[in-house]
């Protein structure tokens, strides 16, 4: 039941993408067609779901144990460039589809803040558990992954808009996001994942 | 015979009101004979033939002016004149349908004088070869845009391939009753028509298509249909654009038609009422097809009346001393048919009505009228059913606007699809992702047009989103 | 990444700005650094620090500052050792030099201003994730001194806090009344939204607007 | 005649001000043209010929013509403040979309109207004038940044609505008058500034419907109450449920609304209200209450099935109505917030473009066959 509470405030309550910021700037780069904004959003479901424990276990087995904690972030990076690699690597060599339509998104990834800033969140800020990792690591990447089909889908809606020139692009897509974290709003309260941690 | 009781009907369409300058229930009255026809050389989108006549040459109604050899991959069927008197020039002009083409003129001699088709005894015994050639010669074309031959040496309709014969008895477009009124009137020549057309076409299954207001033909069809299994009549609701050969034969017999298809691609033959009695008229009595009937209708028209009018007749003949104000004149249809600037537009096989609309009219703040006379989709105004006629002007009824996506378009579309985005995307050049939405199964009928509050040229946006993709293939 | 580097790269020349002011290559790399191609408002890079820390003034220019901090010592660090780091193994390299300094900053400002740590939260640590810092270390720190280096990352740092002080004045003056925590409008009605994230987004993306607006050309753009 | 007159008046200033270059004013005289001619001066030039006779000043007046009554009825029941909220907002309204025709050069749309009342009639009775003009403000700000009517992703009523429960949430969802009562007070706001000019501060110790349903020590209104909206305290429009319900029927005999989205909506917040009520009574009231409480209905009638914001699709309607409709009951008992309906507008509209490429019907047609 909490792994479920956990991964459905990841996606509306605690979205990583419309309450925490994370991963903004691809949200609005790779948002304009439908198509790589669904890739992208897989993508980053599938990184964070894998990254999250392997940085939980790397503190709480390696770091935490040789009182070396100051060296996280550089710990944490390196991890995530690390795993970033081998999944394109094994998806290029034993998933050529799944590779053919997400591999441009897999090295865009590593600067993603989505996923560092989702391991700073749960492992460092909210302390939570190993399941509870995994949970939000999942949750975190669906949600970051609705946001940004839905953007996709707005924007392709808004092609022949006469948008003021200015806004158009990153502008108008900002400002939808706005009004997608107001109406996010409403969720608040209603999970808090913070509660989860440790 | 089978008899189905439910009435049949498909998604979306309108019920038009009856508009103002429709001639219901007149009956059919000969126009007087023209002073000149102009006889296009060219029907609907079927091959052009070549005169065979030269201008000064005398001729007789029913003479063959131009003809082809028989091509099956240039169907056409020869021309007739359609009075007696003088070719005085043969030169290109406009088509009313669009287009170029020959046209043969004749200048009237007043006396009226026929050549008749060689008339068999007895049609019966006659082959469907031998109907073929007869109706090819006396120039029977198919109804609607299209044109086509009837049967006789078209590329599309090789009798073998054919099933199903759909008679098309419902008239569904605003303004358009003469051929209902020929339906009354020629009753015999009707039924008569559909057994020729049916043994021309190797005994096919006939599907009748009838509009459930005309309860008294339904029972004299029945009549004297009753005792041949080969025949089904449907009764069908009125509404807009039931006649269409891709809607029709949807309800009729519940197959799609293929996009870019022809009725002839699903084995079906789909005639009107007209070219019924076109045939019987060839056949037993050996005339050609050089008269048709037309509802001369609309706002501007003094006397709107159903007319039965020489192939070839210009428009003027019909409406010049008829107007009562200038108007918008439109050929065929006012929901997807051509305005017509030039006076001299001849009516051709293919057109059931000559409509002359008023212009668009100021009016101080519509909005505030309660619409007792308006047509609408919706029910903004207090348009009712005892108001015996609706408003109709070229007016458009409200300001151009951008799309608000109320859906009325999807409503109203018969071939259940999104005309909205049909349009748009074709107004922007997306053509790909207008063919993923299947732009090519428009039927083109208007509606979304018609009904649209925002008032975007939907209709116009599609045609030239096809236009593009045709030039872009071909 | 590589999509943000080039459009640095390609959004260089031919801006008029930098042609009205001293015409030395420091100056002009400075210059452009923080107007033309202003991190936040015209390449739509490191939102998240922009969003997240700016609910106040002070907050934003705090995390502005920590960023210049970092942007300068990794690129003088970059610039310094261009030559040692093999080409294949560069961009992890820089990655470790960056977050090296992240850390740095990180520590100390937990050392020595732990509210101001507090307040600002894991958007310390997410300078690492900052695409413009990688950006300057590839596209210039790796080419060129580290002098000038330091420099192109200061004015890429001012621009960046320049944006985000700004950002912040507007939402704690609607959002508390009050400017670096000194109450300006005595009685204000907060606007709470302003603090919340929809304001920042709506905020920033008026401020995109504008900026666009005011100044068209230059190359806006949007990577990772 | 006067209207050709009247018409060549028109033309002429409007063929001054281009001449003048003041090109801005001669959209906003285009616009003063067409709302006097309603378009029925301008000719169909391609296929059809004749139209519906439905324009869309017709089309946006009707959902005016269900408001009528509802604002009258607000006049009533908290006195002529709501009158000035209203015209407060048409002003703002006005003055900001004019700005932006005027720069951008675009046509004023009807839209406007329609906004403006919703907007106004969404509001509680005691908002701060300053505050409404705000809410609106930002309200057709964000729809001209969108590009105007048609394109706007969020229902702009709502989102004005939405900005003000966010930015200044005690002032919009703590304090309530009680309502004029036709059965006691006889002319009652016709008569007076507001309820509390009358009974002092005592006016405002009302909670709405919904907050009464969350504060155990308060007594729920009766259906009756809810009915008539005698007695009960909410925002300006939403106070006499039956008067909405009145408003929604004319609504969608015109079929400017489709019942595929407000009534699909209304039953399937009921029937989820109904369902939770059995297993947890103290979150979640029983469906009628549900429906009637919380201005579920004016949002269901008025505010979701704005067409702009909602699915064209009829299945993406269904689809809309029931998510709304769940969403708003969930939303209310699960979080603090009173105020879900706004917010399960907002969140359907931004998934109004995902439904919509996901629903688009398949055509009656074969597909294409190679010909010979």
């Amino acid at each position: 039941m909490d792994i479920f509470l956990i991964v459905l405030g990841a996606i509306l309550t605690n979205n990583i993408l419309l309450t925490t910021f994370l991963g903004i700037c691809p949200f609005i780069g790779v948002s304009g067609e439908y198509a790589s904004a669904s890739g992208m959003g897989m993508a980053v479901i599938f990184v964070l779901t894998m990254t999250l424990p392997a940085n939980w276990l790397i503190k709480h087995f390696i770091l935490d144990p040789l009182g070396v904690s100051y060296l996280s972030l550089i710990v944490y990076i390196v991890t995530i460039a690390f795993l970033v690699q081998v999944v394109e690597m094994f998806m290029k060599r034993f998933l050529p589809a799944l590779y053919s339509s997400l591999g441009i998104f897999l090295p865009l990834i590593t600067v993603n803040c989505a996923i560092l800033g989702g391991v700073l969140f749960a492992i460092a800020t909210w302390n939570l558990g190993f399941m509870e990792s995994v949970a939000y690591g999942f949750g975190g990447g669906v949600g970051w992954a609705l946001a940004i089909i839905l953007m996709a889908a707005i924007r392709e809606r808004l092609r022949f808009a006469p948008i003021p020139e200015g806004l158009k692009g990153p502008g108008i897509a900002l400002i939808i996001a706005g009004l997608m974290a107001m109406s996010f709003v409403g969720f608040s309260g209603m999970i808090n994942i913070r509660d989860f941690g440790g | 015979m089978a008899v189905l009781g439910s009435l049949k009907t498909f998604k979306g369409g309108h019920y038009f009101g009856l508009f103002e300058g429709t001639p219901r229930g007149q009956r059919l009255k000969v126009a007087p004979l023209p002073h000149r026809v102009i006889i296009p050389l060219r029907q609907g989108f079927s091959a052009e033939v070549a005169p065979i006549v030269q201008e000064g040459d005398r001729v007789k109604a029913g003479q063959v002016i131009g003809r082809n050899q028989p091509d099956p991959k240039k169907p056409s069927t020869p021309v007739h004149a359609s009075i007696s008197g003088r070719v005085t020039k043969i030169e290109r002009r406009s088509h009313p349908l669009g287009g170029e083409t020959l046209c043969v003129i004749i200048e009237s001699d007043g006396k009226d004088e026929w050549e008749m088709l060689h008339r068999p005894a007895n049609y019966e015994k006659l082959s469907p070869e031998e109907i073929g050639k007869i109706l090819y010669e006396a120039g029977v074309t198919s109804g609607g845009q299209a044109g086509f031959p009837t049967i006789y040496h078209s590329a599309f309709a090789t009798p073998d391939k054919i099933r199903y014969l759909i008679i098309n008895a419902i008239e569904t477009e605003p303004f358009c009753e003469a051929t209902d009124q020929l339906m009354y009137e020629e009753f015999d020549k009707f039924v008569n028509g559909i057994k020729i057309l049916r043994q021309a076409l190797g005994n096919v299954q006939v599907h009748i298509g009838l509009g459930y207001n005309r309860p008294r033909i339904y029972e004299e069809l029945i009549e004297r249909l009753e005792y041949y299994d080969w025949c089904t009549i449907h009764q069908l609701r009125p509404k807009y654009p039931q006649g269409d050969d891709a809607v029709l034969i949807r309800t009729l017999l519940g197959v799609l038609l293929p996009q870019r298809g022809y009725a002839t691609d699903v084995g079906c033959v789909v005639q009107d009422v007209q070219q019924c009695v076109a045939a019987y008229e060839a056949v037993v009595e050996g005339k050609p097809f050089v008269e048709r009937v037309v509802s001369v209708a609309g706002s501007a028209v003094k006397e709107p009346g159903n007319y039965r009018v020489r192939v070839g007749t210009p428009i003027g003949h019909l409406l010049e001393s008829n107007l009562k104000c200038t108007g918008r004149i439109v050929m065929g249809s006012v929901l997807h048919g051509q305005a017509q600037g030039d006076l001299d537009a001849p009516i051709t096989k293919e057109i059931p009505a000559v409509i002359a609309l008023r212009e668009a009219e100021r009016e101080l703040f519509p909005i505030a009228g309660l619409g007792f006379d308006r047509d609408s989709f919706t029910g903004v105004y207090l348009s009712v059913p005892w108001v015996r006629s609706k408003r109709a002007t070229t007016s458009l009824n409200g300001n151009p606007r951008p799309c608000v996506r109320c859906g009325y378009c999807i409503d109203v579309c018969p071939q259940n699809l999104v005309p909205a985005l049909l349009g748009e995307y074709s107004a922007n050049g997306l053509l790909s992702e207008a063919q993923e939405l299947d732009l090519f199964a428009c039927i083109e009928c208007g509606l979304c047009a018609y009904v649209c509050p925002s008032k975007i040229p939907l209709l116009e946006q599609i045609r030239e989103g096809k236009r593009k993709i045709l030039q872009e293939s071909a | 990444m590589a999509e943000a580097i080039q459009i640095q790269k390609a959004s260089a020349p031919a801006i008029p700005l930098t042609q009205r002011l001293p015409q030395t290559k420091g100056w002009k790399e400075l210059v452009r650094d923080i107007w033309d191609d202003n991190p936040t408002f015209r390449m739509i890079l490191a939102m998240c620090p922009t969003m997240g820390a700016t609910n106040m003034a002070i907050n934003g220019m705090a995390q502005g500052l920590a960023t210049l901090i970092a942007t300068v010592a990794s690129s003088a660090t970059v610039a310094a050792l261009r030559t040692i780091i093999p080409a294949e193994v560069r961009l992890p390299a820089y990655m470790i030099i960056i977050a090296f300094w992240v850390t740095i900053v990180d520590i100390f400002l937990r050392a020595y201003l732990p509210p101001l740590s507090a307040a600002l939260g894991p958007y310390v640590p997410l300078i690492i994730t900052n695409c413009f810092v990688l950006g300057r270390a590839e596209a210039f720190a790796s080419q060129n001194s580290p002098g000038l280096s330091a420099l192109d990352a200061l004015g890429v740092g001012l621009g960046f806090t320049m944006s985000l002080t700004l950002l912040g004045i507007v939402r704690e003056l609607l959002g508390f009344g009050s400017l670096f925590g000194i109450q300006i409008f005595s009685g204000w009605t907060p606007w709470v939204i302003m603090i919340i994230p929809a304001g920042a987004f709506l905020l920033v993306g008026l401020y995109v607007g504008i900026v666009k607006h005011f100044s068209p050309g230059g190359q806006i753009g949007g990577g990772a | 005649m006067l209207k050709d007159k009247l018409y060549t008046f028109f033309e002429k200033v409007h063929h001054d001000l281009q001449a003048r270059r003041a090109e801005g004013l001669a959209v906003l005289w285009e616009g003063i043209k067409d709302s006097v001619f309603g378009g029925s001066e301008k000719a169909a030039r391609q296929a059809p010929y004749i139209r519906d006779a439905i324009g869309m000043q017709r089309y946006m007046g009707s959902p005016l013509i269900a408001c009528i009554p509802l604002a009258l009825a607000s006049i009533y029941f908290y006195g002529w403040r709501s009158l000035a909220i209203i015209v407060l907002t048409y002003l703002v309204g006005m003055a900001v979309e004019f700005t932006f025709c005027a720069i951008r050069r675009h046509e004023i749309t009807e839209g406007l109207l329609v906004t403006c009342m919703l907007y106004a009639l969404s509001l509680p009775p005691t908002l701060p004038l300053w505050m409404v003009a705000v809410g609106i403000a930002f309200a057709i700000g964000i729809k001209e940044l969108f590009g105007g009517s048609g394109y706007n992703i969020f229902n702009p009523a709502i989102s004005g609505r939405a900005f003000l429960l966010l930015a200044f949430p005690s002032a919009m969802t703590t304090f309530w008058y009680v309502p004029f009562n036709p059965l006691t007070d006889g002319l009652g706001g016709f008569l007076h500034w507001s309820p509390q000019a009358v009974k002092g501060v005592d006016a405002i110790a009302k909670a709405t419907p919904l907050g009464a349903f969350n504060s155990p020590d308060i007594a729920n209104p009766d259906l009756l109450t809810l009915l008539t909206g005698f007695g009960r305290a909410d925002v300006l429009g939403a106070t006499s449920a039956i008067l909405v319900l009145l408003g929604g029927l004319y609504l969608l005999h015109t079929r400017v609304i489709d019942w595929r989205v407000s009534i699909v909506m209304i039953v399937s917040a009921g029937l989820t209200s109904q369902f939770l009520s059995f297993i947890n009574p103290a979150k979640f009231p029983d469906g009628l209450y549900a429906v009637l409480s919380g201005g579920l209905l004016f949002a269901a009638f008025l505010n979701a099935t704005d067409p702009v914001t909602s699915p064209m699709t009829v299945r993406g309607r269904w689809i809309f109505g029931i998510m709304l409709g769940v969403l708003t009951v969930l939303g209310r008992g699960l979080t603090g917030y009173a105020e879900w309906v706004t917010f399960a507008i907002l969140i359907g509209n931004m998934f109004t473009p995902l439904i919509d490429r996901f629903t688009i019907p398949k055509s009656f047609s074969a597909p294409a066959i190679q010909k010979r």
